[in-house]
């Protein structure tokens, strides 16, 4: 079975399955691409100087997905050659999970590593998934940015950081 | 008409409820259906300049008109990666 | 059997093995890091209009192996919080495979952004390794940088293109 | 005293050879060897201003002064990666 390029759930991710759904993906023969960059996040144990016991991450999926299928099309706008592959997962994370995974193969490395880059601070940006800190003495929803996917200061903001 | 309320993350424990239904007045907008919302849970108030909000699983902005049986969704500060 | 953080050598890469050895190595526990980011550097089907056959990579391995820990090091020196691992395969390769292998793990992000693309930088300007092209017609030595470990130049523009 | 010497990628094919041993007066550098190579070799002459140097498997510069069962290697540009 084949694994898709942009997917959320609950269940671990498989980073090599997922790279290797970009490598057999439409468009590109073999040869074509010179780099393959992936990032992964991992759960970490302390945030705010508080010690993390684990996460609980919630998103609005069909939403969430939608966003995720705006990411790559904003990659392919931006970086014609690269493609994108992009998995997050939701539920119960402990310390040392990944929660999410990120895959681009490019004919040239600077547009892989930034668009993997891109990628990560967009679905930071506009993806709807929420993160649930459950730390030692209670448990507090994170909330990061107010995601507006139309906002160009906040592209703009993500193009800077990847370097573009 | 009517229409589906989600709330998510912590708009959702302040509501006490992920989906809500709500009879709305022809017209009425997501606007409209946010400041019901907002005064039966006072909480939610002061939300209101971060939330975003979608109808039927697209973002859409506070003015947008709604139909009967959209899924109206109000979404907190996102925190995913 | 362990996965040395750095190597040289005619087997394939694999990726995940050398991703793994940088979440076992010394010195941080599980939860300390929130981010891992790899580089895969494939062999293409074309170059400068060429239409390559295969590769022929050759390199003077006990130097290679100490321009991978001076990279190693100069990554401790600029983001101490984040370890290398680096993997450079020699002999024939063929389109499409693996010629290097570069995992960074980090706290934060950013930083293993950055030391992964200054790794694959430093690596084409001081690693003592070479690239025979074999393409349709004939074959080639291609020739890059001249290796100086010491210049600061171009030290300085690997940390420019790291986006650092 | 000798030193071996170790010639990579395009210098090696000029050569013809991927390993020499020479003999060399003592206080020679590694400029020494490489112009003794120079003029046995024609076609090494232009890689003098793009070579790197090592000795014993450490990069060295030209004015090195080597020693007895030294190994000197020259490096054409590189291209790993």
């Amino acid at each position: 079975m084949s694994t898709p390029l942009l997917a959320i759930g609950p269940g671990p991710l498989e980073l090599e399955r997922i790279a290797a759904s970009l490598a057999s993906s439409a468009g590109q023969a073999a040869g074509v691409d010179g780099a393959v960059v992936t990032f992964l996040g991992l759960v970490r144990d302390h945030n705010l100087g508080r010690r993390v016991r684990y996460l609980e991450y919630e998103a609005y999926e069909p939403l969430a997905l939608k966003a995720f299928e705006r990411i790559a099309s904003e990659i392919a706008t931006r970086w014609p050659d690269t493609r994108l592959a992009l998995h997050h997962r939701v539920g119960r994370l402990a310390i040392g999970d990944a929660s999410v995974a990120i895959a681009t193969r490019s004919p040239h490395r600077a547009n892989a590593y930034a668009a993997c880059r891109y990628a990560i601070e967009r679905v930071k940006q506009i993806a709807p998934i929420w993160k649930r800190e459950f730390f030692d003495g209670g448990d507090v929803w994170i909330e990061g940015a107010t995601a507006d996917p139309d906002a160009a200061d906040a592209r703009a903001e993500a193009e800077r950081i990847a370097c573009a | 008409m009517r229409v589906t309320v989600r709330l998510f993350a912590r708009l959702r424990d302040i509501a006490g409820a992920a989906e809500l239904t709500r009879d709305v007045a022809p017209g009425s907008t997501i606007g409209t259906v946010w400041r019901q919302l907002a005064s039966e849970y006072p909480g939610l108030a002061a939300y209101e300049q971060a939330i975003s909000t979608a109808v039927n699983a697209d973002y859409a902005r506070m003015d947008r008109v709604l139909g009967d049986g959209d899924e109206v969704a109000f979404l907190p500060p996102v925190s995913g990666g």
